[in-house]
């Protein structure tokens, strides 16, 4: 695959917009302001981008508790995400969903999820509309390592091979779940493996190479499109900060994310790819930098400015009609 | 006006819906059956109970999906399926299912639309078998309506009989919210009259079967036709109830329900499910904070008692709260009648 | 006598029974936490809400057993367990997760004494961290009691103190039946003064907290706290209301309330969760039907509102039934007082 | 593994009584007197006598909805067995469970079980009290091919895996769930290719052959005792009638289950085994049978003279104490 300099311009940006909302976050949730509880997707970018960058409108992902990365890879407001994160009323989900329900379906992002293997059979879902329509879209559900031990991932993955609907499983294994290694929890240690032996291809990629990543999907949605069934990809990744915003990672080695920051950061690997074999330079991966953080930025301040929920909102969206 | 089993009924509303709109397709365990048989047979099955027969020869395999057993997965696949467009009719092959499937039920399909602030819609159906009668045992003759009543996000029906099944289910489908829709099993072969062409039957309408003075009867599901036969036993005593089918369990008429009860002063509920935390506990409470000052009785609610379906016949008879308790429930309010 | 939070109190309740019966084993997600991390430590986590710290290191891993996230297959096994003889106390890190895990509670769990006609016992205790104050949004912040008060065969504890909580925890464990422990998160950090010794608080014993001749409130879990809020501002308009807090919702103390409602004729009920087929609908209707003759006036029921629970905190507060709302009811009740 | 004759004489005591007791169901239920909803084992009784012969009391069972084999195999009483699935008062179970919920917990059996999927969480945790125990007691799930696209049954086995525990699954793998067949509803069509991907061994054995069976258990048994985990073993083998018992079986090819009583009936493969290798002649086989016979008809005669529950059982059993 060889891109133009504008779509790599366009995903770098994106992954630098996922790290900084992050980052940035980090830094705010530290002042107390933003309420609830929060998972924050740094250091595992490329596995959203390298995904979602083949992908339209008209294609649909169900995502995870740690979704803000696969909500700015699949094209949401950036404000909008902020502010509904911020817990305020013109935020994307008007403040009563926060972090963990951020959904667009304008975007064909059919929600976070704050249920540990609660996305893969609405994918599926999604995925038998896809095949309905004929249209060559696909569906995508992410997980976590921790998530390829709930049932329901394997029942869904189980029925989009019977059913050959074009349905992508993305595994982010970034080593934990929760406080709990996945040497440990996942019996195998093999999540494409497992995948496999539902019936569908499955393979292992690096989920801190873009390349590896996109590389990977294009494989998955090549094999969804003319094969008509599922495919699988495990990312190996890392998160950069703890399991929710306060975890105090006790169970990682007191270097390990000082390392992964060093050996497994997608944008450090991007603007070494681009410094070896170009096209994009430094300085314009820098001019990329500024701009996403003062977006971001703009997005904060917004947010903070944004009007609260009022007491009438309570009721309303329970029901289309009662 | 043709006589339909309740089964006919349901499938007649299947077939009309799903000849009307592209967008509804039918998915569970057996819905048609046979696949990878070694009979080849397209229809082997047309579901256990039948409900779906004649759907996979007219609609095809594309619309009408056989599923493995794997009920989170189909009834998630269906609220997909209703978030990204389609009108997808789940079959959980015994209500009692929903224990395998609860979270997408309960923490998804129901809080969809609030949790996204209103910019989901998820019309899905998902039609299940419940209730005693057929000495199933215990995991396969659940009354569990209760459950989904209490779930904020969700509409849930209960229908009585063959010509509110087929509007109701009609309704369903079309409905832009969730529906959750209890066949009992004992009444599919019930027969009433049912007109052919498509109709809808409103939720939140319930339905008044009788009319009488003395007490007001509020029955589900089966139970309104064992509370018809209690009342046709308490007719040679000269008593005469009100006697309200709610159809739907949510949203309830509660409208219908206080206006008779602002009449007769007397309450009975009548629900196939253990007590605690009922619909007859909620019908109850209801009437006591809503319609307190009507109340001229203790309410009586005629439940299962607080114990899982016993499978022996006999037992599992007196489980069931049968004509014979109802009209006793009808008399003892009566009783201190001034 | 000491302090304690009610985290610790639960802590210490889990301590000393495993100390006691090497039968007593502890399971669930990162109840220990660290397996398999990098940094080898023993002791990673302690739970969540650390209420199960300080066990691994006490009573090894044979005992204290991390698990994947496989809900059905820890309470599953956890049943298995009991019924081979051991006295599992299994974690569910928060109560909505009983979605994923709901069939092995709700038609094993539940069932197995009376399917195999009384032949088994499950000693089993399924911790879960209930309630919505901490803007954790609609699928980590439910108070689902009710769902598994309905299901007989279950006993239902909802703690609303420390001292209560170790009580009715070691209870839990001693006890031949199936208990579902409802710790409400809010709660946690709060303090009261707890024996260091062992004791056990029965089942199906309320708790009366105030007295007083002007109405009955019953409260759950946090609602205690709110409604001994409203009680302190009340007092000083004269009103003085029995306080009865249940602690278990099966068994139920009916016998407690219907004897305060025949002093006082007002009911009001406090429950943080959805209205319908509520516990709160559930205590109503028993008042309604066992205790009608004391009745004097419509049973107030202070619930949330019929939908999810909001993410933003002020919708969070206003979700939940606080004191303004619980006084509003108790005084709408005292309102036609003759 | 070579027996002794009078343990080939209760092996195939067994599986003649299992063959029997469900041929004499057959014709009872014809004649309306049995309640409810009976799925018979017939066909099948070489995997629960295969895998159950090396167990003892002390090991646990947990079984399915198509359970009297199971029950037999692991020494349920028979007349116990029949009475309970005449719903009657000294039943197994008092006559409130039934055919599909027959437990006999002195004999380490579980329990049959209308969840599909019910039963393999139960057995991990009687697995976890084995190893707690340390007696080199095992836990056996039984589970039927449909039941492998339970994701119930995929936590019990990653669970099982994870925490090192004594359990052994066993899926019968009879060519239906219901009416649908094994090649449609499991997208790889490999169930022992599943089990091996959650990570513990697993083999494909000849469910009519009571030997194979065996073999494989005592293997399954040697792994959880020496490597203290699970194995998984999938039985091919056939049902001689329909789902339950009124199944007029369209999905299946008319000589099909001739068929496979032809090839697959594991009793006449027992025969022709011990007619070439012995010891066993067919003349003692033919005696057992008459025994077993005259057994089950017994059984029947006192179901039928059994009484049935009173009113005052509809709420005993619920709790040890409420
Ligand atoms: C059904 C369920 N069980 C448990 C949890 C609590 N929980 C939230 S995230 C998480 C860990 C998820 O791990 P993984 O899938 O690897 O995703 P990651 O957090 O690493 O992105 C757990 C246990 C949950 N939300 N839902
Ligand atoms: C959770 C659940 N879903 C569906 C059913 C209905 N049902 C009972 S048996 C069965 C088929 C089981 O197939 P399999 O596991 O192959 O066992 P077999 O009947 O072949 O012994 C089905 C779908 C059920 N009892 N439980
Ligand atoms: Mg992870
Ligand atoms: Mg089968």
């Amino acid at each position: 695959m060889s891109f133009t300099s504008e779509r790599l311009r366009h995903v770098y940006r994106q992954m630098k917009t996922i790290r900084e909302f992050e980052e940035r976050l980090h830094t705010e949730i530290a002042t107390g302001e933003i309420p609830g509880f929060t998972h924050l997707y740094a250091g595992q970018e490329a596995v959203a981008v390298g995904v979602c960058e083949p992908l339209t409108d008209a294609d649909y992902i169900a995502s995870t508790h740690r979704g803000h990365g696969h909500c700015i890879a699949k094209g949401c407001d950036l404000t909008g995400m902020m502010k509904e994160i911020y817990g305020r009323r013109d935020g994307l989900c008007k403040g009563k969903g926060g972090s963990m329900h951020i959904a667009d379906f304008e975007k064909g992002m059919l929600g976070a999820n704050a249920i540990v293997g609660g996305g893969p059979p609405l994918a599926v879902g999604a995925a038998l509309a896809c095949r309905q329509r004929g249209d060559g879209t696909v569906s995508v559900a992410f997980g976590g390592d921790g998530s390829c031990n709930q049932g329901t991932v394997f029942e869904a993955m189980n029925l989009a091979v019977v059913l050959k609907v074009p349905a992508i499983f993305v595994f982010e294994n970034n080593g934990y779940s929760e406080h709990t290694g996945v040497s440990y929890a996942v019996g195998s240690k093999d999540i494409a493996g497992r995948a496999r032996a539902f019936g569908m291809p499955a393979e292992t990629v690096d989920g801190s190479d873009f390349f590896a990543v996109n590389e990977g999907m294009r494989r998955a949605i090549a094999h969804a499109r003319e094969q008509g069934g599922p495919a699988a990809i495990e990312a190996i990744t890392t998160r950069f900060y703890g399991h929710f915003e306060g975890d105090p990672q006790r169970y990682r080695a007191k270097d390990e994310v000082a390392r992964h920051r060093e050996t497994m950061d997608c944008l450090k690997r991007f603007r070494a790819r681009m410094a070896k074999d170009g096209p994009l330079s430094g300085a314009e991966l820098d001019a990329i930098d500024q701009v996403v953080v003062a977006e971001v930025d703009t997005a904060v301040k917004a947010a903070k400015a944004s009007p609260l929920p009022t007491e009438a909102d309570l009721t309303t969206d329970v029901y289309v009609r009662y | 006006m043709p006589q339909l089993s309740m089964r006919d009924a349901i499938n007649q509303a299947l077939h009309q819906e799903m000849a009307r709109d592209p967008r509804v397709i039918v998915l569970g365990e057996d819905v048609s059956g046979g696949a990878g048989g070694s009979s080849n047979e397209r229809e082997a099955s047309g579901g256990i109970f039948g409900v779906t027969k004649g759907l996979l020869p007219k609609f095809g395999a594309g619309r009408v999906l056989d599923t493995p057993i794997s009920e989170s997965a189909i009834v998630g696949a269906a609220a997909g399926a209703a978030l990204a467009g389609l009108r997808p009719v789940a079959e959980l092959m015994f209500a009692d299912f929903v224990g395998v499937c609860m979270d997408q039920i309960y923490n998804q399909i129901a809080k969809f639309r609030y949790m996204f602030g209103g910019k989901s819609t998820c019309p899905v159906v998902i039609r299940m078998a419940m209730g005693a009668g057929m000495n199933m045992g215990a995991q396969h003759s659940q009354s569990i309506y209760a459950l989904l009543t209490s779930v904020p996000g969700l509409k849930v029906v209960v229908p009585s009989n063959a010509y509110d099944a087929k509007g109701l289910m009609i309704q369903a489908i079309r409905d832009d919210d969730p529906v959750m829709f209890f066949e009992h099993k004992a009444l599919y072969p019930r027969k009433s009259e049912v007109p052919e062409e498509a109709y809808t039957v409103n939720f939140g309408e319930a339905n008044v079967l009788r009319e009488g003075d003395d007490a007001t009867v509020v029955a589900l599901g089966r139970m309104v036709v064992f509370a018809e036969k209690a009342l046709d036993g308490l007719a040679a005593e000269g008593i005469k109830c009100d006697l309200i089918d709610p159809r739907t369990t949510s949203p309830l008429d509660r409208r219908t329900i206080l206006q008779s009860v602002e009449n007769t002063g007397r309450l009975i509920v009548v629900d196939e499910s253990p007590p605690r935390c009922s619909v007859a506990s909620d019908i109850a409470a209801m009437v006591a904070s809503e319609g307190f000052e009507s109340l001229q009785a203790p309410v009586e609610l005629v439940t299962t008692p607080h114990a899982p379906v016993p499978f022996s016949p006999g037992l599992e008879r007196s489980y069931v709260p049968g004509p014979q308790k109802i009209a006793d429930a009808i008399r003892r309010s009566l009783k201190g009648r001034r």
